[in-house]
């Protein structure tokens, strides 16, 4: 009796399993889907013209100071602002997404830092961190509304779910500003992030391709699946390897875990003798791919990491293949310097798109300091600011 | 109304009813004697669907019936009142009461009509006012009793079965209990009554059934009976011969431990002394301080006034380590829950005591090779130490734990109903363990409920009442010495 | 009881908590991997992944004297990353403080699991509360001491312990430090619980009554079962973050996984079953699952489901055969 | 609030009102000292946005904990839920009702998955629906990638932005479910058995209570709750988010909240009212700090001191309520 009901939970629960197995495997056995791709279907975040504007991007010149990345912009497109002109000093609200990480800790820091530049400006800087959660920070948006804010900078936590919010704030007549990640609406004055995820994807992918040896095994090595900014570079990644008719042999989920990380590489080189390159859709777990490959006494095969100070010195100390494509934390410099320049009435950009800056072995010692913290990101255009360095230590 | 042919059940593979056969007519008040062990309660479980049969058929009005659960049988129309609570602490009487078959109107449940019925109903079994809406954590002992046999008559109960359902009352309330008996009885509810208390069950019933270790032995007209009669059919055998002798006087040895004035939540002004070589019973109904003293003694529950010496000097058991380390051992009446840990092995249960106190590495396997002699010694019978205490018999169980103790050489032991549910052998074994012990000079106090068990061991007995001890008896006291002491009527 | 009395006659006897049901699914899956990867049986890769698999067998072993004693750890997880943390910060790169801030890490770790203890035994606050608000505490404080980034840097000294092997050993080839660590300490685990103290921690978490009236100091003996289960967290974080440096993910839901390991292992939440041999079986078989799907290329989007599906399994007929309760 | 009065008639208010005034007042105190204003309306409105999401899980959550199981799954079944509504509207009002129902169906069914494993073939809660969150957990990250479906406008409308007063639609819509449940609990037959069954399951069914069906009923109930916080959560997200459970700490932060309530772990006292006093307590700690700018780090350190508090003080006023 007993035995009989314990089998029914096995077919229940081995039905449930299976029910989730309907989406085609990304992997080596991934068959050819609908686009023809080697790695399978794209996502649905991937947008043709989107993809093909970062790409343009990546090669365009920047207007603006070129000592001053977080400045420039790219295909500026000035918007009129003056109806938002207000005597100052201001109070500048920002609503954000979380602190939960390394960059979004370099980026507020830098951030806050901008803001103590503009003192005479900025009479109060009103932060509330979401803590990663939509609703919160849904919540958190309609709080700051009630709190007479002269401009409002959202970097929202989801870009669906944030964008009723976005509008309602917009609604108001205070001008908002969004940053990193996007909103659907064009209500914001303004929308400040970098090229973007299929830039980020694309670049390593295109040398991790181009470094290997041809017909090598790939192991991309992701986060988390489900977050818009790294699915965008994945989809970019996905049609270099496609084109290049690169072997990804694994799509592996790390959740940013560098122990995981080790286990999943360990686990592929035992599977397949050796891997021939390696790309992440963020830097976060980059050492720990490459020490699994240390220890289990292989080469280290082209990688790509991101600007962060462990990756770097690793990769000088090494001597690895490697290049750093950057999602900038400078980015969190350029939303003040925004809605400042809004609340004198002066016209902005929209959208503002940052320079995007990659590290290649050439400029690579530009970017080393040895006085920080070895999760410090590098390009965060902060060596100017006050505090520096210890604000960031 | 209900019929039992050729009932039979086993616990892991000990036979515990044996072809039972029960006949109960509506109107009538048919009482189950027999001694602790003989399978009242298993039987009275079976017919309220507590456990199902091995073998034998259950017909109730006219149907033959395996019931699946407690909830089968009270929906047919049997109530049944259990010898602990089932009374939830934290709820109220009236949804106590109704636990289970709630008044409904308009799919919610009616508070209001839940608590006018069942003050109804306490009112109609003669109760004192009762606060039907207070939780019944905050009622006394008595209190609670009575809303256990609210709680099995509320379903219109066809056949009640009390499960000694007086152990816990007092004289007025055993009196009200009566009346109701009787008023039932007279409103054709059939009535199994369950009771050690001879008195009460040649009070109320029309026929007795006596059962004997697992079996019936016979079914009598209560008017063509006597009590002599009834107890040799439950006995079986010459009580005298039963027990290992008493100590001489010549044995009694010093007074080894006094308790002066001794009070707590339950116990009041207690006066005591051990010697050593003795073996002093304790009697009292359920509830009158008999546990409560033990316990006190052997600092569960402490004194909160009053001195306790030992040799002479004060001494303060403020914890079961305290007492243990002053050489007071204790085997709880609730073996299940306080004395076995049910899925360790024979072996660590033996040496938990032991080990609690602590001793050298060296010692240990010293230790652990008197433990084993000792469980030969007390003739433990196992597949081997190494097997899950659970799977013996209670009687092992409870030589398991004596061991637990005898290892430990206590000065003082305390005994609370030892050979509860244990079956004969067990007993005997148990109770020359007893005696032993008081003839190495230990000081023994034994609390019983078996009346004859109580005055075979006993060198002297010790009779409590609502918390207080109301008096002291000598060896070769009668039954009815006890009893009168215990419920305070005046011999 | 009821049933069950009649169900122990039907059921082979298997002893409840032994190590057959364990010991056949570890079978299962080290076939499996065999017919997938025959590399992995060779004895260089089995001991290096043994030696990455150290962390969590600890904390298994460690979350089984919580376990057994009747409580619960959920503290564990965050215990391991603040130390990582920790570590990492008050090392920064320096050599020489290795020796000190590995014995603070043990320290205070075991500092940690007083504290749960204490919690749990003398304020009577269910364990699962008190570790829960360890848990938000420890992380919290740990991000809060480091502004949401860590900070430092772990010396080669230190990592050595969770990275390192004793290289050209003969017939196994090469043998992490972690391996030997926790095969010490397995040994130790297994010495304790046939101890005095081991079998009165199981009587506990059978029986606390039965325990206190023969003279059982539960709440002390909980207490240190919470103390040892804090330094097993020590220790694996000392491991981890050498395996893997230092990060804010370095124990993120380890105390999920540790449980989830132990109660593959045989053992019965809420007390008094089990064995802690079981347990860092149970977290062996866990890992070698892990290893499997990458083996096999399960998608990871999957993962979840067939460890969900696994365990619900795993439980579900032991349950079955389980006869009382 | 005649809806907690009800829910509180026969027993004292719990503590946690106490420790909710004593917290508010002193945070009114703190904010006011440093020149701001701790409710605004916007506040206001934002603290019971916050507080209807996780009370619609935590009352679900007292149900099973009541019974004196507990229910792991509910981020997950939450995270389904928003996908399961958003993605049956289609952003089409049409689709409103059925999409909420389904939304309500298939959460019942998760229910009714743990309740089965747990009352029937004997899993420890805690294991059995640790399982099944994983089981969703994967089916969830395989087949979505973000956000999907939108919400029908109307719902968005209504339920994710509609307010009356300072009182959002939602935090009603909290009041309805909680209120319902304080109704289930004291005055319907289940209610009395679920605690029956908490208290000591075996005086419930030597009592004649089915013990698996109650306990699969509570599970049930506690997952609809949760669904309904999914479908809250689609409408004031506008779609479907699959990490929306997850994110919010849903599992957690409900027995926290439930247990800060008042309501023993172990099952068998407490009841809706503490609970909702729970989540209002977090939810005014939030608000508080969030005025602040305390930093998330030490409000986490804050909200875990005070679940060990919380617990702690009701564990010693049981022992000394056993004592007297």
């Amino acid at each position: 009796m007993r035995r009989t009901r314990a089998s029914i939970v096995a077919l229940v629960v081995l039905s449930l399993a299976a029910c989730s197995t309907d989406q085609p495997a990304t992997g080596p056995s991934g068959a050819p889907s609908a686009t023809g791709a080697g790695t399978g279907e794209q996502s649905k975040f991937f947008v043709q013209a989107d993809y093909d504007a970062e790409l343009a991007m990546l090669g365009a010149t920047a207007t603006g100071p070129a000592d001053k990345p977080w400045e420039q912009v790219l295909n500026p497109k000035m918007v009129e602002t003056t109806k938002f002109k207000k005597k100052g000093p201001h109070k500048i609200c920002f609503s954000n997404a979380a602190l939960n990480n390394p960059w979004r800790q370099v980026g507020f820091k830098t951030m806050q830092a901008e803001v103590e530049t503009h003192r005479d400006q900025i009479s109060e800087f009103v932060h509330v961190d979401a803590e990663g959660k939509d609703q919160k920070q849904i919540a958190d948006i309609n709080d700051l509304l009630g709190k007479g804010c002269d401009a409002l900078i959202v970097s929202p936590n989801t870009t669906a779910t944030l964008t009723p919010a976005v509008e309602a704030a917009c609604r108001t007549g205070i001008p908002v500003v969004v940053f990193d990640r996007g909103v659907e609406t064009t209500c914001p004055v303004t929308y400040i992030n970098p090229i973007g995820g299929y830039g980020f994807g694309h670049v390593g992918a295109e040398f991790v391709a181009q470094k290997m040896k041809p017909g090598g095994k790939v192991l991309a090595l992701r986060i988390l699946p489900g977050v818009d900014v790294l699915e965008t570079r994945w989809s970019a990644a996905k049609l270099v390897f496609d084109r290049a008719k690169v072997d990804v042999v694994g799509v592996e989920f790390t959740d940013g875990d560098p122990a995981k990380t080790k286990k999943i590489v360990d686990d592929y080189l035992q599977r397949h003798g050796t891997i021939d390159g390696i790309w992440m859709d963020a830097g976060a777990v980059a050492v720990a791919a490459v020490e699994a490959f240390q220890d289990a006494g292989k080469p280290v095969p082209p990688i790509n990491g991101e600007d962060q100070l462990d990756f770097l010195r690793m990769w000088k100390d090494k001597g690895l293949t490697a290049i750093a494509p950057t999602y900038p934390t400078y980015q969190w410099r350029t939303p003040i310097i925004a809605a400042l320049r809004i609340l004198d009435g002066k016209p902005v950009s929209d959208p503002w798109k940052l320079p995007q800056p990659t590290i290649t072995q050439e400029n690579l010692g530009d970017y080393l300091d040895p006085a920080m913290p070895p999760l410090h990101y590098a390009m965060c255009g902060c060596t100017g600011l006050p505090g520096y360095p210890q604000r960031w230590k | 109304m209900l019929a039992l042919r050729a009932v039979g059940k086993s616990f892991l593979g000990v036979r515990v009813l044996d072809g039972v056969d029960l006949d109960v007519a509506p109107g009538e008040v048919h009482a189950v004697v027999g001694e602790n062990g003989a399978g009242k309660s298993t039987l009275m479980k079976i017919i309220s669907g507590g456990y199902a049969p091995d073998e034998g058929s259950v017909v109730f009005a006219g149907e033959t019936r395996t019931f699946r659960g407690p909830r089968e049988a009270r929906r047919a129309g049997i109530g049944i009142i259990h010898q602990e609570f089932t009374l939830l602490p934290d709820r109220t009487v009236a949804e106590n009461v109704y636990l289970g078959h709630e008044p409904v109107r308009r799919g919610l449940v009616d508070r209001r009509e839940m608590l006018a019925r069942t003050s109804a109903l306490l009112a109609s079994m003669g109760a004192g006012p009762m606060p039907v809406d207070a939780p019944v954590g905050r009622l006394g002992i008595a209190q609670r009793q009575v809303v256990e046999i609210a709680k099995a008559l509320a379903l219109d109960a066809r056949l009640l079965i009390m499960d000694e359902p007086t152990a816990a009352l007092a004289d007025h309330e055993v009196e009200l209990l009566y009346a109701l008996v009787r008023r039932l009885r007279d409103q054709g509810i059939g009535l199994l009554y369950v009771s050690h208390r001879l008195a009460e069950v040649f009070d109320l019933s029309e026929r007795i059934t006596v059962l004997k270790d697992g079996r019936r032995v016979t079914t009598v007209r209560t008017a063509q009976t006597t009590t002599d009669e009834l107890v040799r059919h439950m006995v079986g055998r010459d009580l005298s011969g039963y027990y290992p002798g008493r100590a001489a006087p010549a044995d009694v040895g010093p007074v080894l431990l006094t308790v002066r004035g001794g009070g707590n939540r339950k116990l009041h002004d207690v006066d005591l002394r051990l010697r050593a070589g003795e073996v002093v019973g304790v009697g009292g109904l359920q509830g009158s301080g008999r546990s409560a003293l033990a316990r006190a003694l052997f600092g569960v529950a402490p004194f909160t006034t009053g001195q306790v010496d030992l040799d002479g000097k004060p001494v303060r058991v403020v914890s079961p380590r305290a007492a243990m380390r002053a050489g007071i051992a204790y085997v709880s009446e609730d073996r299940k829950g306080e004395g076995i840990v049910a899925r360790q092995s024979v072996l660590d249960n033996a040496l938990l005591a032991g080990r609690a106190i602590g001793g050298s590495w060296s010692g240990r396997s010293a230790r652990t090779a008197r433990m084993r002699d000792l469980l030969g010694a007390v003739d433990v019978r196992s597949a081997g130490v190494d097997q899950e205490i659970r799977f013996l018999s209670g009687g092992n169980q409870q030589k398991v734990v004596l061991a637990r103790w005898l290892a430990l050489g206590p000065r003082v032991m305390l005994f609370d109903e030892p050979t509860r549910g244990i079956d004969v052998g067990a007993t005997s074994a148990i109770h020359d363990v007893v005696r032993r012990l008081a003839r190495d000079g230990a000081a023994v106090l034994m609390i019983s409920s078996d009346l004859p068990e109580l005055l075979g061991m006993s060198d002297r007995i010790v009779v409590m009442r609502e918390g207080r001890i109301a008096g002291e008896l000598p060896a070769g006291a009668s039954e009815a010495d006890v009893v009168a002491l215990a419920v305070g009527a005046v011999t | 009881m009821t049933t069950g009395d009649t169900l122990l006659r039907r059921l082979p006897r298997v002893r409840a908590g032994g190590l057959l049901p364990i010991l056949v699914i570890l079978g299962v899956l080290l076939i499996l991997v065999a017919i997938r990867q025959p590399g992995f049986l060779a004895p260089g890769s089995l001991m290096s992944f043994l030696g990455r698999s150290a962390p969590i067998i600890l904390l298994a072993a460690g979350q089984y004297f919580v376990i057994v004693s009747g409580e619960f750890d959920l503290s564990v997880g965050s215990l391991v990353t603040a130390q990582v943390v920790i570590a990492a910060r008050l090392i920064d790169g320096e050599p020489d403080r290795t020796w000190p801030v590995v014995a603070l890490v043990i320290v205070s770790s075991a500092f940690v699991g007083l504290v749960n203890g204490v919690i749990t035994t003398w304020l009577r606050v269910p364990s699962f509360i008190t570790t829960l608000g360890m848990l938000l505490i420890l992380v919290g404080a740990v991000y809060f001491w480091s502004d949401g980034s860590p900070k430092g840097e772990l010396s080669e000294q230190f990592r050595r312990f969770g990275r390192r092997a004793f290289e050209d050993v003969p017939v196994f080839g090469r043998v992490p430090y972690a391996l030997l660590v926790v095969l010490v300490l397995a040994l130790l685990a297994i010495v304790l619980m046939r101890s005095d103290f081991g079998r009165t921690l199981v009587a506990v978490g059978d029986s606390p009554r039965a325990a206190e009236l023969s003279g059982v100091r539960v709440a002390r003996t909980r207490t240190i079962a919470f103390v040892l289960s804090g330094v097993a967290a020590g220790v694996a974080a000392i491991l981890l973050g050498g395996y893997s440096g230092v990060s804010f993910q370095a124990g993120s839901g380890l105390e999920f996984s540790a449980i989830t390991a132990v109660v593959l292992g045989g053992v019965a939440l809420g007390g008094g079953r089990g064995a802690v041999l079981g347990a860092m079986l149970g977290a062996l078989t866990l890992e070698l699952l892990f290893a499997l799907m990458n083996f096999s290329g399960v998608s990871g989007t999957v993962r979840p489901a067939v460890q969900g599906a696994i365990i619900l399994l795993a439980v579900a007929v032991s349950a079955a055969r389980s006869p009382s309760d | 609030m005649s809806a907690q009065s009800l829910l509180a008639a026969r027993r004292p208010v719990p503590g946690v009102y106490l420790a909710l005034v004593l917290t508010v007042a002193i945070g009114w105190l703190v904010v006011m000292l440093r020149g701001g204003a701790l409710f605004n309306q916007a506040t206001m409105v934002s603290l019971l946005h916050v507080a209807a999401g996780l009370g619609l899980v935590a009352v679900g959550q007292t149900l099973v904990i009541l019974g004196g199981s507990l229910d792991l799954s509910v981020a997950y079944v939450v995270s389904l839920s928003t996908l399961v509504a958003a993605e049956t509207m289609n952003g089409s009002d049409t689709a409103l009702v059925p999409g909420v129902l389904l939304a309500l169906a298939v959460s019942a069914g998760i229910g009714l998955l743990n309740g089965l494993l747990i009352a029937r073939f004997r899993i420890n809660a805690f294991i059995a629906t640790l399982g099944v969150g994983l089981l969703l957990k994967g089916y969830l990250d395989s087949n979505y990638d973000g956000p999907a479906g939108a919400t029908s406008p109307s719902l968005v409308q209504s339920l994710g932005y509609q307010r009356i007063g300072p009182v959002p639609v939602s935090f009603l819509l909290l009041l309805v479910a909680a209120v319902a449940a304080g109704l289930a609990l004291n005055r319907t037959r289940f209610g009395h058995h679920l605690l029956a069954v908490g208290g000591d399951a075996e005086v419930a069914r030597l009592s004649g209570v089915r013990n698996q069906r109650v306990l699969v009923t509570a599970h049930v109930l506690c997952s609809l709750c949760a669904g309904l916080a999914g479908v809250y959560l689609a409408a004031r997200l506008g779609s479907g988010a699959p990490r929306v459970g997850t994110e919010g700490i849903y599992d957690l932060e409900s027995i926290a909240a439930v247990v800060i309530g008042g309501t023993a772990l172990a099952g068998g006292r407490g009841g809706v009212a503490g609970t909702v006093g729970g989540v209002l307590l977090l939810a005014s700690i939030d608000a508080i700090f969030n005025q602040l700018e305390v930093d998330s780090f030490a409000k986490q350190v804050v909200r875990g001191v005070i679940i060990i508090a919380a617990v702690a003080v009701y564990a010693r006023r049981t022992i000394r309520k056993g004592r007297s």
